[in-house]
């Protein structure tokens, strides 16, 4: 087994540099250790000054995503030991500025997820006393792999898309959208489909597909956005070819 | 490009982009390299003006060949833009590719409506 | 420094400061409220629950059994009155949660569908499969994102609490991204801060849960109560302390000792039963399995592997489409983390430090003892939890205690006036605490990760599942020392923009706070009761020990013990009975 | 500190990077996509030649010759060639990624993906099959 395995990590102190520059670690390799032990071991032994996000280590807070050798991951869900012998490559995410080392500033996410109402949109709403809405485990299922999103962003730094035209609303937020419109308890789905059917909405998107194979939680943005796009093309034959009050 | 139009495009883009997935590799491959290539005997010009000559295979040809164009037409302008970020010539690109579409599918249906 | 306003002030965007800041906005419209996180909301701690949450909604079930599992589950300790409005509003909580969109899990004919949980009588244990407190979170925080006027304050962490004229009137903060120290006032503060498992070495509590609003509120007068009830699981991952749900055993998982024996029926939890049996067995309580857990132990009956001793969590009997449908969760992170598959191999597992029963001390509105300020959630000591927590209660405590604590701070803000200029002052004074006894400072000998650690393993040894007297005599002497040291660290990171260093260190200052409440709290405590057991004081001792310590920051600066009695309606004290 | 740094306190200056012209060549995964993105221009070029193929149709049998003459010379063989390896890849990158538009329930149950798949690549063979033995029997 190896001893030591070596990480080159960006660092970018806006107080100091202009640009991000290079730093190298040794840290000592061990089995179970995941990319983020080595940073919180160069954070307590090494260098103090080094700043990540990081919360729950077990890859549901969507805190610590970074490119690691090249792409973007979850640090809590990568193991050093599938990328020996090093040097491990840990950078900032792609497409976002950067606020400081490997922190990114995603508030143009939050923004974002705002913009698509991912909440319960209804006509009227059923009294508490009433009980629940009825809803299947096939109803459930039809949303539910859009829920587990976590809001990790890889998603975002893996679509070109989004890099070339930031306004896009991007894999993340459009899947979320897309959530809520499966939910056979919600009602707002034309609402959402102006949203996303304006420039930065669902057409933006050319497919890369990207988005769908790092996303840590199978959340398949990617085909909710093509999904999506096919509802919003038929809605417009709809709007075509019905009478206004038929559609 | 006004917005109402995209959903359009869109679904020709993708009923092009079946057309072409379905379609195309064997086209291709008789018309292509089969023939050119001895493979097979070349259908003589009469089989294939018959063959033209029923109206299921006009209609096949006409689909044939516009939905594909449109297909390129569509993907071809986001590579562009995309590819060689060249986002401040919209206007030209858009009217160069959805163009070509429209006149091949002119086009097409011209010769369609011609041939005897 | 910057000057915010506003009428009610959340600082917390977990469960219960979510639904705080919801019942403000609903409750009281016209007021400005805000919520202050120092992680994006949806960052928050509950994210990580898993198993459910308990309400009664189901025909056979009661609010009176809920209540009795809830009292003695918390060995009596519980105040019934709590207990009682709790049980009563949970179900109506979770039924606006189902409203806002949560993908409960549901029966075949779309009703909502429960499963069973450790010291529960009846099912009664809501969930949306394995990541309960997540969908919980996100519903919660995607709802929060519909009120405009709702204003967050992402990314800032709290380092006061303004009191003045005796009642809170706001907070400085730290804006991680700049740096710069800011100030909101505030008629009203709630803190929903969340748990302190980061005190201990081996937990299931992520990075951010350090007791800030604990120590922000005994700093500022207010009493933290019945802190040395500290909650281990019994089903955590070696190494990782990655939680494995009670649902599993709720399932009908099975712990094995290295004999491949069920181990718990030797310790008054009933009998093995190839199903699970409710209140029983794998299904007790988590204080008692976690108990078991040491004594099979002591006997050598343990497996021992690089990180310590383990049992065997056995799921292979319930095959792989019951766990990828009610736990796909626990094999994920099996597979992930473990490197096995629960539906082929048992899963080593070790008892973990979880939760925290103690907290901020509240009464059933979510007020503290000092005006104007309010707590709830993990962060509070209500308390309804008692001496041990029944697994499933607290992310439906979050949501009652969330709003209650919502609608009574936003009570008491619209009837306050402005904060005055004499908060503005002590403002100034903490912003040049911040900046030179950390980002100014230099020298120093100690490092952050040193005192740590020190502090983690003095914990380990005297507040862990059995204590005595003795060692938890030579912790506080230990751990004041380690104050003292605090105040000699060596600070690598002088800059503004996000400075996580700065963080760790105010971190690190709280905990060690916490930490002090917790030993002095169960040093007083001469009795074994719940999760607190003492080897020199085996027995409960109802005559002295029927009460909820308050533990107050003293003019030394070391905690003050003072005892309060615990609140009996319906069900006096009894005998804590499983498995019969 | 750099000549060029110009941090004021407590106003984040963030570092963007901007998106490099070759950002398609950055990674196997895009480039992946952009030739797939490229297949389009064969298929466009095959409209084309099918466009011409009916033109020379409609001016008669000469033409029609000389036409198929021009798809012997070499230059026309081996365009076609690297045509047909494109457009296959396009046909294969389509159908694989089928299910994700589209997304079939049966009795509120989703249709496996590859199900979907596999029809997608059943009405490929039979049309092909079809397309093959219609042009060819006209011989
Ligand atoms: C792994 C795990 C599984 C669990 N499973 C279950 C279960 O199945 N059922 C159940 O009922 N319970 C469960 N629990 C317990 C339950 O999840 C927690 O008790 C509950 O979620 C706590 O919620 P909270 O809102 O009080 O705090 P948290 O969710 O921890 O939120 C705390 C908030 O306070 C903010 N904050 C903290 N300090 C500061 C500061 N200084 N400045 C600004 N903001 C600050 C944080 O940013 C965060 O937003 C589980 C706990 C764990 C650890
Ligand atoms: S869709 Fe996936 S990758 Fe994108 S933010 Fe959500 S969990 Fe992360
Ligand atoms: S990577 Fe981007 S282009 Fe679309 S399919 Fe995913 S959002
Ligand atoms: S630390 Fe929470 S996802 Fe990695």
């Amino acid at each position: 087994m190896q001893p030591a395995v070596t990480l080159r990590v960006t660092r970018y102190r806006p107080e100091q540099e202009s640009e991000p520059t290079l730093a190298t670690y040794e840290v000592p390799y061990r089995k179970d250790w995941v990319v983020l032990d080595a940073l919180n071991y160069i954070k307590d032994t090494l260098d103090g000054s080094l700043s990540f996000r990081w919360s729950c280590r077990m890859g549901v807070c969507g805190s610590c995503g970074m490119k690691v050798n090249g792409s973007p991951k979850l640090t809590c869900a990568s193991f050093l030991s599938d990328s020996l012998p090093g040097p491990i490559r840990v950078e900032p995410l792609d497409y976002f500025p950067v606020v400081r080392d490997l922190v990114v500033d995603m508030s143009d996410f939050m923004r974002k997820l705002k913009k698509v109402k991912p909440w319960i949109i209804r006509h009227d709403e059923r009294p508490l006393a009433e009980g629940e809405y009825l809803q299947t485990p096939d109803q459930l299922d039809a949303y539910k792999q859009f829920s587990m999103c976590i809001n990790c962003m890889l998603c975002y730094s893996a679509c070109p898309i989004y890099g070339l035209e930031p306004s896009f609303i991007g894999p993340a937020a459009i899947a979320l959208a897309q959530r809520y419109n499966m939910d056979s308890r919600d009602e707002g789905a034309p609402e959402r489909l102006e949203i996303l059917s304006e420039h930065d909405g669902i057409w933006q998107c050319t497919f890369v597909g990207e988005c769908t194979k790092v996303c840590p939680k199978h959340v398949d943005p990617a085909g909710a956005i093509q999904q999506y796009k096919l509802t919003g093309a038929i809605h417009w034959l709809k709007s075509l070819l019905l009478p206004r009050g038929a559609r | 490009m006004p917005r109402s139009i995209t959903p359009f495009l869109w679904l020709l883009f993708s009923a092009g982009g079946t057309v072409a997935a379905l379609l195309f590799p064997i086209h291709i491959l008789l018309t292509g390299l089969a023939v050119p290539l001895g493979w097979v005997n070349a259908p003589s010009y009469e089989s294939v003006l018959g063959l033209v000559r029923n109206p299921v295979a006009r209609l096949y040809l006409f689909v044939f060949v516009s939905l594909p164009l449109f297909h390129w037409a569509h993907r071809f302008r986001y590579t562009l833009y995309d590819g060689l970020q060249v986002k401040h010539l919209t206007a030209l690109i858009v009217v160069f590719c959805y163009g070509t579409a429209l006149a091949g599918t002119v086009m097409a249906a011209y010769l369609l409506w011609t041939i005897p | 420094m910057d000057r915010f306003a506003c009428d009610v002030l959340v600082v917390g965007g977990g469960g219960a400061g979510l639904r705080a800041v919801i019942a403000v906005a609903e409750t009281h419209p016209k007021l400005r409220v805000a919520v202050i996180s120092k992680v994006y909301p949806m960052r928050s701690h509950t994210v990580s629950a898993e198993g459910g949450a308990a309400a009664v909604i189901k025909a056979g079930d009661s609010l009176d059994a809920h209540a009795y599992d809830t009292i003695s589950g918390g060995d009596w300790l519980s105040d019934q009155d709590a207990v009682e409005a709790f049980v009563r509003e949970a179900p109506e909580e979770m039924l606006r949660l189902e409203h806002w969109g949560c993908p409960w899990s549901r029966e075949p004919d779309g009703h909502i569908a429960v499963r069973p949980f450790g010291g529960m009588k009846i099912e009664r244990t809501w969930f949306a499969a394995d990541k309960t407190g997540f969908h919980m979170l996100h519903t919660l925080f995607q709802t929060t994102l519909k009120y405009d006027a709702i204003e967050r304050y992402d990314e800032w962490f709290v380092t006061k609490l303004l009191v003045d004229a005796g009642r809170c009137q706001g907070v400085v903060a730290t804006e991680l991204a700049t740096g710069k120290i800011q100030v909101i006032t505030a008629k009203a503060v709630i803190l929903c801060t969340g748990g302190c498992g980061k005190v201990f070495p081996f937990t299931t509590n992520a990075n951010i849960k350090n007791g800030d609003g604990m120590a922000l509120a005994y700093r500022a007068g207010a009493p933290l109560k019945d802190m040395e009830f500290v909650q281990y699981h019994p089903t955590g991952l070696p190494f990782t302390g990655i939680l494995i749900t009670e649902a599993a055993r709720a399932e009908g998982g099975w712990l094995l000792n290295k004999d491949g024996y069920r181990f718990l029926q030797d310790y008054d939890l009933g009998k093995p039963e190839p199903k699970p049996v409710l209140r029983s067995m794998e299904l007790g309580p988590r204080d008692r399995l976690s108990q078991a857990f040491v004594k099979e132990q002591e006997k050598g009956r343990t497996l021992e592997g690089p990180y310590g001793h383990y049992v065997h969590l056995d799921l292979r009997h319930l095959g792989a489409r019951v766990i990828d449908t009610k736990l796909p969760f626990v094999r994920e992170l099996c597979l992930k983390y473990q490197n096995i598959d629960p539906v082929k191999e048992m899963i080593p597992v070790r008892p973990v430090v979880h939760y925290m029963m103690g907290g901020v001390s509240t009464d059933i509105h979510g007020a503290t003892p000092l005006p104007g300020l309010y707590a709830a959630g993990e962060a509070a000591c209500v308390s309804i939890n008692g001496a041990n927590r029944l697994g499933s209660n607290s992310l439906t405590e979050c949501l009652v205690f969330g709003a209650r604590a919502g609608e009574a701070a936003a009570a008491f803000a619209a009837a306050q006036r402005e904060p005055g200029p004499s908060v503005l002052a002590q403002a100034d004074d903490e912003g040049r605490r911040l900046e030179e006894k950390f980002r100014r400072k230099t020298g120093g000998h100690e490092r952050i990760a040193t005192l740590r650690a020190e502090m983690h393993e003095t914990m380990e040894e005297s507040a862990g599942i059995y204590r005595t007297g003795a060692t938890l005599e030579k912790a506080a002497e230990k751990l004041q020392s380690l104050q003292e040291r605090f105040g000699d660290l060596a600070l690598a990171d002088h800059s503004y923009t996000f400075n996580t260093e700065l963080t760790a260190a105010l971190e690190l200052s709280y905990m060690l706070d916490v930490a002090e409440a917790i030993v002095h709290s169960a040093l007083r405590r001469r009795e074994s009761r719940g999760s607190h057991q003492r080897t020199d004081f085996p027995a409960r001792d109802d005559a002295e020990f029927l009460a909820h310590s308050l533990a107050y920051r003293g003019a030394d600066g070391r905690p003050r013990v003072e005892y309060l009695p615990v609140t009996i309606t319906r069900w006096p004290p009894g005998k804590r009975v499983y498995g019969r | 500190m750099s000549a060029e740094a110009h941090y004021t306190p407590y106003h984040p200056r963030w570092y963007r990077r901007r998106v490099s012209v070759w950002w398609w060549l950055q990674n196997r995964a895009y480039a992946g996509f952009v030739l797939r993105e490229l297949t389009s221009v064969f298929v466009a070029f095959f409209a084309g030649v099918t466009l011409w193929q009916l033109r020379t149709l409609a001016q008669g049998p000469d033409a029609y010759a000389r036409f198929l003459a021009c798809l012997g010379t070499p230059l026309f063989v081996a365009l076609h060639a690297v045509a047909f390896l494109f457009v296959l890849f396009h046909s294969i990158t389509w159908f694989n990624l089928a299910p994700k538009a589209v997304v079939v329930r049966l009795s509120g149950k989703r249709v496996p993906d590859w199900v979907v798949v596999g029809l997608n690549y059943a009405a490929w063979l039979v049309l092909s099959g079809a397309v093959a033995l219609i042009v060819l029997r006209g011989r």
